[in-house]
């Protein structure tokens, strides 16, 4: 197709091919977002998604199986030895910020906020089968069952939450509704006065007239997670960055470069757009400068 | 006007109705006044009258498809349920229209009992085979089930050869055993009249024998309408032969008559086995 | 010449019906290998006496119970819906209906299976749950009562269609003998037909539990994703169909622990719907010898 | 009021409950297609059959969910119609009475029977991973050729069965082999019911969910497949993945989806109920 | 040893085998010994012994269920895809037993046609219907089909009636005239026996005598063994009579003897209808 005219805002040609996407569901609307914006600027590029969680989308990374890799969290030791194991290096690029939201049903009307302890007492492994109602947590609260929701173990959401609030990452009871699927959770909450749950602030925003959000008390004060709160690091201890990894071997097609320039030049505007909070400019053109470097050394 | 229930305990004949009976024909058991039948759009039944007297036993001959069997479950309504039936014409069974609407015909069946062409005993035992009439009435009283089994199966001449295995499956008993506790069956619920529909054809010699021995009894207390196929029958055990063809009523007469003189061409050509 | 034609021909008919012993063998080696590598991991003790069902977590739980339970649960309340009314439906077609209403209406209740199930997720989900949460307060937004009464709904014409056919497939002179001696439709029903197509009916039953426990969308997006020892009608649970299409969402490595988990909950489901389609299977054998 | 009178009255209340029973299925259904059509008719219109997805509901299309299912049904129909015929002829006409046959019946009754999600597990180590198709149209439509061959298998026999003995008869007597009888006589007289289950058996496939999960089939995937070794998503798993999205818009987009996938089924049922009755007539 | 195939223009027998035919017994076309029948455990045929002259009409007779039927199939080898079916004993056919490893069925079933009791056209032309067993055979050359189907039709007496639609579906004749249908197309592969089973049981008395006139007629040219139940027709039509009875051969003789003066006491109860 390197025929047809070239658009007038790009000086790239019109470029053919697959780009393989998958991991995090937290970063799946960003990258959803901008794939099909490229779509308008490179539609014979075919970009497919997957959301198998960020440790999901790893394990296929480190096979060589994706091009790109969505997390919300950096990469772990293990998830490293396991790309060196194939040869796969890679190139970390954040693209945007995002808190950890809890949340409760509309008609709870009895909580206001919850501090790191009680939210840790909820959710550790000790807590399995033992911590089954509400007056468990505040004597006040009512005697009724409480019905937890989270993301599934192989999401970066869970293992942030889990390292945050337990203290060790992955470590957290089991009888709880885990889906890697957050629209799953947010119906859950939204279905049941007395449940309690925690995700991404963007699924958040899409809800807001479905779900209550809960202030975190981090000891000083009780913050709600927001545009502001979570980019000047005040929402502790739930914000975190997101990322995209690329590896080595993709960047030789220019369909990938011509993607991930796209991404980082767009990151900003299209984050905010699906419920982010973007990252300050100047990081934005320092990743393009990373990435750039990238390219070269693998040319 | 409707046919009243007689006790079960005593039988007796469905009320005549005085006026209607007047007007039917010199006392016959059953009339039938310019019936037509049609499944759908098929006519089976093409205009018939009939008087069958009391106490005798008429038979129905005719080639296949000719309408006997449709005519024969006309006196006991077994057509009504079947898809696209309709008719025409009065059948008065005592004087009493059978087809008028307010006619209940459960109350009907149990006074004009059938016997079918294959035996069709229900997949239960022998005893709960010849009470079921009875319990369908709602009638509990043991000992006068246990009288009234005995008493049908002693005149369908079964009683002995089942009175000790009367909790044995029905569907142990060999063909000619079954129809003869079909009979038996309907016996039980005391009916003045007795279709049946080919009820040796699917037996052998011996057992074919003992069923026209046991009509030619129940004859004496019951009338009896047959449908039969083997000619030779016809001529063995009935009283009067109607000759059926195509729909119509050929020749209806003593059955002696029919099978030494016929009237018509056709039943003659029939009856010599000119065709069938 | 002819001859071997005709023999090359046969044989490779043969062969096409082959193929189905060979996905059976596939079946069940798949689930087999795959169940064995798990049950080596896992004691199969714990597999069925531990209560708890974890095996995504740190703490790892491999008790299956939880999930037999919720699979066992949403199939109860689906047969009690389909099972009176199934039952119903397929006597008043058989015995009442005039034929061009059970002619016209039996497409059409077979319809109510063809719809996807998917569809019906929608419908206990979106519909059922909002409409049954006005009368009971505490329904959870997930929970195995809509799932179970909508999957019951599907199934109905399960019941009512092979028990239909059992009914139709009574001798008519039976019926007639039963009619000729006075008795009302219903009295025959229920004293003759009913019992002389009794096998075929309890095929239908165990064909209808047998679909109601290998059922997936339905129970996947409104029971919930829950494994939870209950039975309790009205909080989220999880079956076992339920908690292989959780598992397959996310990504699934061979070789992983997560992977065989899937296995060994199919070898589970595959056992119970084995069991129940085999002894459909013989009771159905057994009544068609009767009536052929 | 006599035992009669009673027994009479039973059968009528039984009737009334019978009728009230046999709607209330048909009225469920009809309910629910209606709210159904309430909540998407108004989002279908060209462009939604056209649209790629998108994250945003309005511009949301189901495209390459509608051509996922189109390469599914086609594959599965090449790959499952010659066997599952095959093995019904070779059964009705050829297996006598014997071990063999036995086996091949139980097992067929018993594979209808096997949950649909176990089919998945099937395709996903066999299709997917012994024979590295991956997340593939053709392992998807492999998946559900297997699955769909018992009730095709099924149909043909009861189709076959229902060609008048009398009609083979006449060939045989003729001189007709067994194979020229079949190809002659027995297949064209029973090829509107084979025709009836086949797509009864395809339209099943089309609806089908839970095995193209578990081999794969992806939530989103811009793109409509161009060979058999593409990825693909299919209607029913757009609708679940727009079913589990809480915003109204998406749940519209699901609801329409739902009426589109109803109509294809329907209108599968219906052609295949249309043919059974003009083949039933035949035979009558 | 083979029954080798005759070319299919000149219509021929069956080759003889020289040494089996002196064995055979005075001539016979088709020479039954000692042939039983099972269908899984039930005997149906019990050890018979029968030989059918050429050029005859041999008529079967006998109760329902006897195993005429049976019989008679076994002369073209139609039971062999019964399910169950195991036969003893030798049939020959000119000299040549049929029941050899090596015979060809289908070549066999060439040389011995048949006819059923319910007429079973193809769905298909009349035309077609006739051409199909030279089809079957893989003959191509139009013109000697169109010759061969117009000479079946004009046997059976059915051209007048046809000829100028030999296009419409065989489905829209008559009973009678699909009878006759079946008749040409068994006679266009020019066998040299016929079987029948019952072929006028299913039509109406013109229809019957039709067919009748029509096996008179083809007795000249062909072996035919008809199936009865109608003893009138046997009669009338056969030269030989052979009633069964429960599987066994109780006699065969000239039909006259047969209906005049039978040996057996049983044929003679059966005659005068005593069963059946
Ligand atoms: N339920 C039905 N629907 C339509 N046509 C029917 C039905 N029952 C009978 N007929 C037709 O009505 C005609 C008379 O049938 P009927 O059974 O009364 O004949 P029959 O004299 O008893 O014959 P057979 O000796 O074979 O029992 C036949 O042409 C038959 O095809
Ligand atoms: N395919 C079969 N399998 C088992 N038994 C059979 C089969 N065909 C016939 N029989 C039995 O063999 C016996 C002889 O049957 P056959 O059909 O030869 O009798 P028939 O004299 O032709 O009777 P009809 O006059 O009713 O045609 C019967 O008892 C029958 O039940
Ligand atoms: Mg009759
Ligand atoms: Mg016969
Ligand atoms: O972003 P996650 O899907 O890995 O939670």
């Amino acid at each position: 197709g390197e025929k047809k005219e070239k658009k007038a805002t790009t000086e790239t040609a019109v470029l053919e091919g697959t780009i393989k996407v998958d991991g995090s569901s937290t970063v799946f609307p960003i990258t959803e977002a901008v794939a099909e914006e490229f779509r308008t600027a490179q539609p014979n590029v075919k970009v497919t998604i997957g959301v198998s969680g960020t440790g999901g989308g790893f394990k296929k990374f480190s096979r060589g199986e994706t091009n790109l890799s969505n997390a919300s969290r950096p990469i772990k030791d293990k998830e490293k030895a396991a790309c060196a194991e194939n040869n796969i290096n890679y190139l970390e690029l954040e693209v945007a910020y995002d808190g950890l939201a809890v949340l409760i049903n509309p008609e709870n009307d009895w909580v206001d906020n919850f501090t790191v302890e009680e939210l840790k007492k909820i959710w550790e492994p000790a807590a399995q089968g033992v911590i089954m109602k509400w007056n468990q947590i505040r004597p006040e609260w009512p005697n009724e069952e409480i019905h937890l929701f989270g993301p599934g173990v192989a999401s970066g959401t869970y293992d942030y939450f889990t390292e945050a609030i337990v203290g060790k990452s992955g470590s957290s009871r089991g009888d709880f509704t885990a889906s890697e699927d957050d629209h799953v959770l947010v119906q859950g909450i939204a279905g049941d006065k007395y449940s309690l749950g925690f995700f991404g602030l963007a699924y958040y925003a899409e809800n807001k007239d479905k779900l209550t959000l809960i202030g975190v008390n981090n000891g000083e004060e009780v913050v709600k997670p927001t545009l502001e709160t979570v980019s000047n690091g005040t929402y502790r201890p739930l914000s975190r960055p997101l990322f995209i990894y690329v590896n080595s071997t993709s960047v030789k097609s220019a369909e990938v470069v011509e993607f991930v320039n796209f991404y980082i030049d767009n990151a900003a505007e299209l984050a905010e757009d699906v419920g982010y909070i973007p990252l300050p400019s100047e990081l934005y053109t320092k990743q393009k400068e990373n990435f750039k470097a990238f390219v070269e050394s693998n040319k | 006007m409707e046919i009243t229930m007689t006790k079960v305990k005593d039988k007796k004949s469905i009320d005549l109705d005085k006026v209607e009976q007047q007007s039917s024909t010199d006392g016959a058991k059953i009339a039938i006044k310019d019936v037509k039948v049609w499944y759908g759009d098929f006519m089976a039944i093409k205009g018939i009258d009939m008087n069958i007297k009391p106490n005798t036993v008429t038979a129905f001959i005719g080639p296949s498809g000719c309408g006997k069997s449709t005519f024969l479950r006309l006196f006991n309504r077994m057509n009504d349920y079947v898809d696209g039936f309709k008719m025409e014409g009065k059948i008065k069974l005592n004087g009493t229209n059978i087809y008028k609407k307010k006619v209940n015909v459960e109350e009907l069946r149990k006074e004009v009992g059938m016997v079918f062409q294959k035996p069709n005993p229900f997949p239960k035992s022998i005893f709960e085979n010849v009470a079921y009439g009875l319990k369908i009435q709602g009638i509990k009283d043991k000992k006068f089930i246990n009288e009234r089994v005995e008493k049908a199966l002693k005149q369908a001449d079964l009683w002995d050869e089942v009175k000790d295995n009367l909790k044995k499956s029905a569907l142990a008993l060999s063909g000619g055993q079954q129809q003869r506790l079909c009979i038996a069956r309907t016996l039980a619920v005391e009916p003045s009249i007795i279709l049946m529909d080919e009820p040796t054809s699917a037996l052998d010699p011996i057992s074919t024998a003992k069923i026209e021995d046991l009509i030619f009894e129940l004859k004496e207390k019951y009338t009896i309408v047959i449908v039969t196929h083997n000619m030779q029958q016809a001529s063995r055990i009935s009283d009067y032969t109607a000759f059926f063809y195509l729909g119509e009523l050929i020749e209806f007469d003593k059955t002696k008559t029919i099978f030494t003189n016929p009237e018509k061409q056709q039943t003659e050509n029939y009856i010599t086995g000119r065709f069938g | 010449m002819r001859k071997i034609k005709e023999l090359v021909i046969e044989k490779s008919l043969l062969s096409s019906a082959l193929v189905t012993i060979a996905v059976t063998f596939g079946i069940i080696s798949v689930l087999a290998i795959e169940a064995f590598r798990f049950f080596s991991e896992v004691s199969i003790f714990d597999f069925f006496t531990d209560t708890q069902w974890t095996p995504l977590f740190t703490d790892k739980h491999y008790g299956i119970l939880p999930l037999l339970s919720g699979t066992l649960l949403t199939s109860f309340i689906a047969i009690s819906v389909a099972l009176p009314v199934g039952l119903t439906i397929s006597i008043y077609l058989s015995e009442y209906a005039p034929r061009s209403f059970r002619k016209t209406i039996k497409p059409l209740l077979e319809l109510l299976a063809a719809v996807p199930t998917v569809v019906y997720g929608f419908f206990a989900l979106i519909v059922v749950t909002p409409f049954l949460q006005q009368f009971i307060p505490g329904l959870s937004g997930f929970n195995s009562l809509s799932a179970g009464i909508v999957m019951g709904i599907m199934i109905i014409p399960f019941v009512s269609s092979i028990s239909e056919d059992a009914l139709h497939a009574v001798p008519k002179d039976l019926k007639e003998a039963s009619y000729g001696m006075g008795a009302t439709k219903l009295q025959t029903a229920f004293k003759v037909v009913v019992p002389a197509a009794s096998s075929g009916i309890i095929v239908s039953i165990i064909l209808a539990i047998s679909r109601a426990i290998g059922e997936t969308m339905i129970v996947a997006i409104a029971a919930g994703q829950q494994p939870r020892l209950t039975l309790d009608p009205t909080v989220p649970v999880e079956t076992i169909t339920a908690f292989i299409v959780q598992v397959s969402l996310g990504d699934v490595q061979h070789g992983s622990i997560e992977y065989r988990t899937i296995f060994a909950a199919g070898i589970t489901l595959f056992v119970f719907t084995f069991l129940l389609n085999t002894l459909s299977y013989r009771i159905r054998k057994k009544y068609q010898e009767k009536y052929e | 009021m006599n035992s009669i009178q009673k027994n009479r009255l039973k059968d009528q209340l039984f009737k009334i409950w019978g009728i009230a029973c046999t709607l209330f299925g048909l009225v469920l259904l009809t309910v629910f297609i209606g709210d159904i059509l309430i909540d998407g008719i108004r989002r279908i219109d060209w462009a939604f059959i056209t649209d790629l997805p998108s994250r945003k509901a309005e511009k949301s299309g189901i495209y390459t969910a509608l051509m996922g299912s189109i390469w599914i049904l086609i594959l599965t129909t090449i790959i499952s119609f010659p066997i599952g015929v095959a093995a019904g002829v070779y059964l009705e006409e050829y297996s006598k009475k014997n071990r063999l046959s036995a086996l091949l019946e139980i097992n067929i009754s018993n594979l209808a029977g096997v949950p649909s999600i176990i089919y998945g597990l099937l395709g996903l180590e066999v299709f997917v991973r012994i024979m590295s198709l991956g997340a593939s149209v053709l392992a998807g439509a492999l998946t559900l050729s297997l699955l769909i061959l018992p009730i095709i298998i099924v149909a043909t026999r009861e189709a076959i069965k229902a060609v008048p003995k009398s009609i083979r008869d006449a060939s045989y007597a003729l001189g007709a082999s067994k194979w020229q009888t079949i190809w002659n006589q027995v297949l064209p007289a029973s090829g509107g019911g084979i025709l009836t289950g086949v797509i009864l058996a395809l339209s099943r496939a089309v609806g089908e969910t839970a095995p193209l999960i578990v081999v794969g089939a992806l939530a989103y995937v811009p793109f409509a497949p161009s060979n058999p070794m593409d990825e693909f998503s299919v209607l029913p798993i757009q609708i679940f993945n727009w079913i589990s999205r809480p915003q109204h818009g998406f749940i519209e987009n699901a609801a329409a989806a739902i009426i589109i996938l109803l109509l294809i089924t329907f209108v599968m049922n219906g052609i295949a109920v249309y043919f059974r009755n003009k083949w039933q007539k035949k035979w009558k």
